[in-house]
């Protein structure tokens, strides 16, 4: 069977340092828009922390929660779009093949989470800015969606080198740019039908919880929800 | 032009676009964009007149005298790309070897005045193809040069024998079971 | 036409290549023959070292062939090249681990920065007007070595003196032996995070003048007073990666976290548990936890040691600091007191922590040491789970803090001849009281060793601009974040992009030209034969089982990005400097009347801009800040009930007055500050600092009063009041959509 | 209308044909400038990128869909109509039919171009269309928007048959009286009609297939068009009354333009005599009827929301019931309600002026109610974090003004060119007897008195 490519996020480790989201700027030529396109919404993150407050000073608390394409294996994005651009891989990705796509934004109002995003320009960087850009990431050009796609310039590499090599690919041998960045480590990735791998067994924790699970888009990312303490009693 | 590429990012609006002129030499901003209009039209159509290169260089000869194509195309069985020969390589044996010829005192010249060779690029794909082509993988499964770049034994300067197409590609995949996955060369 | 179709074609065809990251090669240009013998599309990585904070993290460096401009021989081309593509963190390095933050990772940006010096430049209009000329460096060095040899031979009474960021190392050395060899000079450090405070507590307490290593990963219960650990404070890679085994890392077992502080820092967001305390109660807050574990026999008040026996009244038990006499003064109920006290004892190993505003007030000082009491009290001071000071030996304090120093300058007490900068921006970092700006004035010649223009090297008259962290030797001596002892060194991991020399090897090509002291102090021809000296006496003294000799040493240094101890070489505290008497309880004072300017003002380092050197680099810009989600620009955090009174809605932009100035700024309502503090990033508001930061939100520095930290001479940043009153709409960009997961709109029937 | 002649009526409907006034060219210039100016808004954003236009995150589709959901459903009123009243017999249709179908193919013609205006890559719409390539790619069959092409083209196919039919007989009688050039041109476009009982019979069986036929089809276009929303997961989108939901809100949108437009033609082709009160009060009660259903609708949709009190939708609700956007809604409720149906519902209002003003607000409350569906429920999408808003920009509202005077260009021109009223079918309405011209098809075929 063919590898389905997961990840799960552990919310108690996250403290909302945006690690992820640098790293996913710097690995996947991620343009920055300007001040005045951001100011109307047209930044591009394709991982971000969402941050939600709760009650009032002085009973405050603090949610922090990487939010990156779900990779859904029912996702409302495939479906909706003409041209295949939005698809579903072999390994259980959301491919989003650039070339295809004419840009009905269909696919980005149909995605629950929002994590779709698309190039209104053509991407500008200011020389020798260009020099940063990943050659392994073709850049987009306008008119066209983009969005994560768990590194996947990294998954074929590692691919690629695993069958050069001649081994079997090891779990944690292929990262994405973010899980490898996190600096709590609350990211992992990894092989999902495989109930070996880590994140097989972080999707199996009690605290695991799909993110909009109750719409049935079937995510291939787990969140473990924040936990407690417990030591109070033995005090 | 500093100023004009910032107003133009702050703007979002692609530099060569801003007067509508081409984006200069020394333009300030890298864009995807397409220099000219023309030349979007001409990708559109996929219109590619041959490429002419500064030095008529023979593919022919060297192979002939039993010479690999790895052996000046360093990389292609490693990585995605195959390494085109600069001027120092070339003058390793062309110190001595036919110095007298008129194309290799072209490549001396190129060499006295620090400056590679400013090759033309006769295959590659298009950016809007978003095709990320790797040769090793191809190597290893035992595709033979010429089934994409035909039998450079019969060309003297590299000509683009082979047509590219994706339906090039996409037969050459289902003829060996090789993946049809859009993401196995689309990212 | 044949030939100019040709071009435009070969232009697409190029523009394919900038798919394989080779910009977007013009072909205009000429091609250089290659200088280094690459293969295409291959990736390598290399150790490097970030240099953005303190910290001093090991990068790994993923560097590919690409396409460059450069310039030779006085002309524009293309030239293949290794080009550093991502940073990494170097997964060997004991600080880091293979982690590192967002500042680290956009460190890239500042290699590649479209504004970056490309070469030495010298000023040809006014001073502060921007106007330079680009020279060549031996005229330029030459320029410099000029007006150093009057000095160095002390015919006028000038001076020379030398202004840079705290430094380490070799760096520190080579600007340190090169001050010294003149006879009249001064070496001042500064930056406006410094960590001067918790040395000087930690030098008293524990004997130790270096920041504190938290061996968060095996603690059960950690209290951070103020200390933005996860986010700048001292190492935070280090100790996020602590937090992360501390919270879920050990099976079973899931130490507790509680942050006090009066506004909910990115740290404090991750807390088991917020607490809200009075700016610059912190101490007796901590003493408040010490009374009640020594009165409810949890610890004998003697296990503090020296470390307690400074505080007074500590061996009586601090009775003065029972939670119900003071809760007030902290605005902590008791009964929270009492609990959290019982947890932390009942729950070894527990470490507190303090760090940021808590010690930037005037009482800081006490605030430390009551911690650093706590922290002994606990048992948690070089043990497993609490807090360690690594073997490196303490970094010699500067000579003068940058205050006195200017004071000096415009009294005239001090008259100096030649100002060299590296690294320092005081001119946007230095409170605007402190007239660091007037003291540049005085100065007959300023050099500077910027990579940029920003607000002091604007003023300089010669610019003589370093290699970027990426093209430069680099070694560092990291003092806190591991129990190792650690040594980084790594070589350059790309070639320069533009005309410019690494500061050290300008400063050793000074000191040769300048002959005499300089020569003699100064013998290496190049930075690199200095480090390798340095290395070969570490060799000698620590020695290595995997290297026979220093030369090996030396090379696998450089392949794994630094040298560092196989064993936690942990120190255990020699009993401190017992310096004078105990401290009392002192409470912390505030610049401005309350009645006139009736809120704290609370400056924090921004996640994204650090102290606002980073503001240039357009992903800390655009990256959005993990709390207030606010992107291009600054802002001022209001609680809702506060901006109710004042009549302040979200974006409006509010006027912040201080008896020392005024700013204005887009206003922030959210309910995770207290009513009577108004809260604002450091980093923003440059008034010349590169296209993407100038003129960009306000800088709260600027209206800071000069309070300093009693006992240490630095900087009680978070010491003034302010006013403030709405002036209009203000632009506000935030990423986020809604403050809350259940806003009003979600509201059912 | 007894009292006319077939030579009257000639004269009175091939009027318009004679020649051109000074004020009609001016006016019909207007419109055109218009129009270019939205071609022009177009070409500046296929030059700098779909960015000029308003759309943004979340909210990626605005005023061109909005646009495009309205025209599609304003085509509605022709064919749809026309062909009922053909199936029903009714006898007042006979001036009416032709320019409403006018409007069906002009409507679907502009509504069309959205799907290609609106895409980021618009020099690549030809994706859209099913075609062999050697890559062996074929669109999405699971997408509503391939959906749309077909139903859309389909449509448009047989509306256009539908309007032309009918013209022949009328192309053969300008023919006749025409001199010179125009008779070569009209000879052409008659192709060969002469007016044999076998012509007049076929054309009776096609226009009665092409009538049944027609109606599924309409009622599939808006169908499939309110698929477009209601397939994905968007709070307040995702819903089974979209359907019949959009083909009301269609209908009703198209009765209320097929009045206006015969306002129009009223007054400006002087056709007094032809387009007579009772056609206006007869569309003012179907107008009344989709009113009310519309009304209907709208409150099913809504309550079965407010019970089903799902958290996400609640917030779309709100924010269109009492939020930012409600001034919008309740404008479209007065426009699409409160306005019209006092009018419609009391005979003595429902005179000319009567519908042509609640035929006004109908528009306006429907382009309104397009405009509602989409925006609000992509800016609060499920993850608050999320939300976002939108303003359109110049090039979104030069576009949208372009396509109604694309519409006024166009039926100004037609108007010349062919008679905008049925000529045969006047007269055949004319008399008991078998009009001259039909000596062998039986009148009641046609639908006489």
């Amino acid at each position: 069977m063919a590898r389905q490519w997961g990840m799960a996020i552990d919310l108690d480790r996250c403290t909302g340092c945006e690690a992820c989201v640098v790293a996913c700027h710097a690995e996947n030529n991620i343009s920055t828009v300007g001040e005045e396109q951001a100011a109307i919404g047209r930044a591009k993150h394709w991982i971000r922390v969402e941050r939600y407050y709760e009650g009032e000073f002085p009973d405050v608390t603090v949610k922090f929660m990487p939010v990156l394409c779900q990779q859904c294996d029912a996702a409302p994005c495939e479906p909706v779009c003409p041209t295949f651009a939005s698809y579903h891989t072999s390994e259980g990705l959301n491919g989003q093949v650039y070339n295809r796509c004419i840009g009905t934004r269909y696919c980005a109002n149909a995605c629950p989470y929002t994590v779709r995003f698309f190039n209104f320009y053509n991407p500008i960087w200011e020389k020798p800015l260009q020099l940063q850009l990943n050659p392994d990431v073709s850049i987009r050009s306008v008119g066209t969606m983009e969005k994560c796609m768990f590194c996947v310039q990294r998954i074929k590499a590692g691919e690629i080198q695993a069958a050069a090599e001649k081994h079997e690919l090891r779990d944690g041998e292929i990262q994405p740019a973010c899980v490898q960045s996190c600096p709590t480590r609350a990211m992992v990735f990894g092989d999902l039908s495989d109930p070996e791998s880590e994140v097989s067994r972080w999707a199996g924790s009690s605290r695991a919880t799909k993110l909009l699970g109750e719409l049935g888009t079937r995510p291939k990312v787990t969140y473990l929800q924040r936990d407690s303490w417990h030591g109070s009693e033995d005090a | 032009m500093v100023v004009l590429g910032w107003v133009l990012k702050e703007k979002g609006l692609p530099a060569q676009r801003a007067d509508g002129s081409p984006q200069a030499a020394s333009s300030d901003v890298f864009t995807p964009a397409h220099p000219t209009i023309a030349d979007a039209i001409r990708e559109f159509f996929d219109l590619r007149p041959k490429p002419v290169q500064p030095i008529a260089y023979t593919h022919k000869v060297h192979l002939g005298n039993g010479m690999q194509c790895t052996d000046c195309h360093v990389g292609v069985d490693q990585g995605p790309d195959a390494r085109i020969p600069s001027v120092n390589f070339c003058m390793t044996c062309h110190q001595v070897i036919a110095t007298d010829k008129p194309e290799i005192r072209k490549l001396a010249a190129y060499r006295a005045r620090g400056e590679d060779i400013p090759w033309q690029r006769v295959y590659g794909f298009e950016p809007s193809a978003h095709v990320k082509f790797n040769h090793a993988p191809h190597i290893r499964a035992g595709v033979d040069c010429s089934v994409c770049h035909g039998d450079m034994r019969q060309q003297t300067v590299a000509e683009r024998k082979v047509d590219h197409t994706m339906g090039f590609c996409i037969a050459c995949h289902q003829q060996k079971n090789a993946p049809l996955d859009c993401v196995t060369c689309h990212f | 036409m044949e030939r100019r179709d040709f071009l435009k074609i070969s232009a697409a065809a190029g523009a394919t290549a900038a798919l394989e990251g080779c910009g977007n090669p013009d072909h205009q240009l000429i091609r250089f023959v290659p200088e280094e013998d690459l293969i295409p599309g291959l990736a390598t990585w290399k150790p490097s070292i970030c240099t953005l904070c303190p910290a001093g993290c090991g990068l790994s460096v993923r560097v590919m062939p690409g396409d460059a401009e450069v310039v030779r021989k006085g002309q524009l081309g293309l030239l293949k090249m290794g080009l550093a593509k991502k940073l990494e963190g170097n997964p060997a390095h004991p600080i880091n681990r293979g982690k590192l933050c967002p500042r680290g990772q956009a460190g890239l940006q500042v290699t590649y920065h479209p504004d970056r010096l490309k070469g030495p430049l010298v000023r040809t209009g006014r001073r502060g007007s921007g106007q330079f000329r680009e020279v060549s460096w031996d005229d330029a060095i030459q320029q410099l070595v000029s007006h150093l040899s009057d000095l160095q031979e002390s015919k006028s009474e000038g001076r020379l003196a030398f202004v840079t960021a705290p430094l380490r190392g070799q760096r520190k050395m080579i600007i340190d032996t090169f001050a010294a060899s003149f006879k009249r000079s001064m070496a001042v450090e500064f930056a406006f995070f410094d960590d001067s405070v918790i040395r000087s507590a930690n030098a008293a307490s524990f004997g130790h003048a270096l920041p504190p290593t938290v061996d968060m990963g095996e603690s059960n219960y950690v209290i951070s007073f103020g200390a933005d650990f996860l986010g700048t404070w001292n190492s935070p890679v280090a100790q996020s990666l602590g937090f992360g085994q501390m919270r879920k890392g050990r099976p079973g077992e899931r130490g507790k976290f509680v942050q006090f502080e009066p506004r909910i820092s990115q740290t404090g967001a991750s807390a088991d548990e917020w607490i809200p305390v009075e700016p610059g109660a912190e101490g007796m807050l901590a003493l408040s936890l010490a009374h009640v574990i020594i009165a409810e026999k949890q610890r004998p008040a003697a296990a503090a040691g020296h470390a307690g026996s400074l505080v007074e009244g500590w061996s009586q038990g601090l009775t003065d600091f029972a939670p119900e006499k003071i809760a007030a003064q902290i605005g902590v109920k008791p009964e929270t007191i009492r609990r959290i006290a019982r947890e932390a004892a009942a729950h070894d190993p527990a470490v507190a922590l303090i760090g940021d505003a808590a010690v930037a007030h005037t009482n800081g000082l006490f605030n430390a040491l009551a911690v650093n009491a706590l922290n002994a009290l606990l048992g948690s001071v070089g043990k497993p789970g609490g807090v360690l000071f690594g073997p490196v030996p303490a970094a010699k304090q500067p000579a003068a803090s940058l205050e006195s120093w200017a004071a000096q300058v415009n009294s005239g007490a001090a008259a100096v001849e030649v100002l060299l900068l590296y690294n320092a921006n005081p001119v946007f970092a230095a409170p605007a009281v402190w007239g660091v700006h007037a003291a540049l004035d005085k100065i007959p010649f300023i050099a500077s060793f910027g990579s940029f223009i920003d607000e002091t090297s604007a003023l300089a008259d010669l610019i003589l601009p370093d290699h970027s962290a990426l093209e430069s030797w680099l070694e560092d001596t990291p003092v806190s974040g591991s129990g190792k002892v650690v040594v980084s060194v790594a070589p350059p991991t790309m070639n320069p992009l533009h005309n410019t020399r690494a500061m050290p090897d300008v400063l050793l090509e000074v000191a040769h030209r300048l002959g005499g002291e300089s020569a003699k102090a100064l013998p290496w021809k190049t930075y690199d034969e200095a480090i390798q000296a340095s290395f070969a006496a570490l060799y000698k003294e620590m020695g290595s089982k995997t290297a026979k000799d220093a030369e090996e040493f030396w090379k696998k240094a450089q392949e794994q990005g630094g040298w560092w101890s196989a064993e936690e070489s942990r120190v255990t505290p020699v009993s401190g400097s017992s310096a004078g008497a105990a401290v009392k309880n002192s409470a912390p004072r505030f610049d401005g009347n309350p009645s006139e300017y009736p809120y704290y003002f609370l400056p924090f380092a921004s996640q994204l801009f650090y102290d606002g050197s980073l503001a240039h680099l357009p992903w800390m810009q655009e990256a959005p800040d993990p709390l207030s989600t606010v992107m291009w620009g600054a802002w001022v955090e209001i609680n809702p009930r506060t901006a109710e009174k004042l009549a302040i809605k979200q974006g409006d932009l509010v006027e912040v007055a201080s008896p020392h100035g005024k700013l204005e700024a887009p206003a922030l309502v959210t309910p995770g500050i207290a009513p009577d503090v108004i809260a604002m990033p450091v980093g923003q508001g440059h008034e010349n600092f590169t296209r993407y930061a100038t003129g960009r939100g306000a800088n709260p520095i600027s209206i800071l009063s000069s309070a300093t930290v009693e006992g240490t001479g630095s900087l009680a940043w978070a010491a003034t009041r302010v006013t403030l009153s709405s002036v209009g709409q203000g632009k506000l960009i935030l990423f986020g959509g809604s403050l809350s997961e259940n806003p009003p709109e979600l509201k059912h029937r | 209308m007894a009292a006319k002649t077939p030579e009257q009526i000639n004269e009175d409907l091939m009027r318009p044909l004679a020649g051109v006034s000074a004020s009609y060219l001016i006016v019909l210039a207007c419109f055109l400038t218009i129009v270019i100016a939205g071609f022009a808004a177009f070409g500046w954003q296929i030059y700098h990128g779909i960015g000029v236009a308003g759309i943004r995150r979340p909210v990626f589709w605005g005023f061109y869909i909005t646009n495009f959901v309205f025209w599609i459903g304003l085509s509605h009123a022709g064919t749809l109509i026309s062909a009922i009243l053909r199936l029903a017999n009714a006898t007042w249709r006979r001036p009416v039919t032709r320019c409403a179908e006018v409007i069906t193919v002009f409507a679907l013609s502009i509504g069309a171009m959205f799907p290609i205006i609106h895409l980021g890559r618009s020099w690549l719409f030809f994706w859209l269309v099913p075609y062999p390539s050697e890559r062996g790619i074929w669109p999405n069959i699971h997408s509503p928007l391939l959906w749309d092409f077909f139903a859309i083209s389909t449509y448009l196919l047989g509306s256009g048959t539908f309007l032309l039919l009918p013209i022949l007989p009328d192309l053969a009688l300008v023919r006749d009286l025409a001199t010179g050039l125009r008779k070569k041109i009209y000879t052409v476009l008659a192709i060969g009609w002469r007016g044999t009982s076998r012509q007049w019979h076929r054309l009776e069986t096609a226009m009665h297939i092409m009538a049944i036929a027609v109606i599924p089809v309409a009622v599939s276009v808006h169908s499939i068009v309110s698929w477009d929303f209601a397939m994905a997961p968007v709070p307040m989108w995702h819903s089974t009354i979209f359907a019949p939901y959009f083909v009301a809100g269609a209908i009703f949108s198209g009765i209320a333009a097929l009045i206006i437009a015969m306002a129009f033609l009223r007054k400006f082709l002087h056709l007094e005599e032809y387009l007579l009160p009772i056609h206006f009060e007869n569309l003012g009660k179907l107008l009344l009827v989709m009113s009310l259903l519309w009304v209907y609708f709208v409150f099913a949709e809504r309550l079965t929301t407010w019970y089903g009190n799902e958290r996400s939708e609640m917030a779309v609700f709100w924010l269109t019931q009492r939020g930012s956007y409600s001034p919008l809604f309740w404008t479209m409720v007065t426009c699409n309600f409160l306005i019209p149906f006092p009018i419609l519902a009391i005979k003595k209002l429902r005179t000319i002026t009567g519908t042509f003003i609640a035929s006004v607000g109908v528009v306006i409350g429907m382009w309104l109610e397009r405009f509602l569906i989409i925006v609000p429920a992509l800016s609060h999408k499920y993850l608050p974090y999320s939300w976002g808003t939108y303003r359109p920009t110049w090039v979104e509202i030069t576009i949208t003004a372009a396509t109604f005077a694309a519409m006024a260009v166009l039926y100004m021109l037609l108007s010349k060119f062919i008679p905008i009223i049925s000529v045969w079918e006047l007269k055949a309405g004319l008399h008991e007897k078998p009009h001259p011209l039909r000596a062998v098809a039986q009148p009641d075929q046609v639908g006489a008195d």
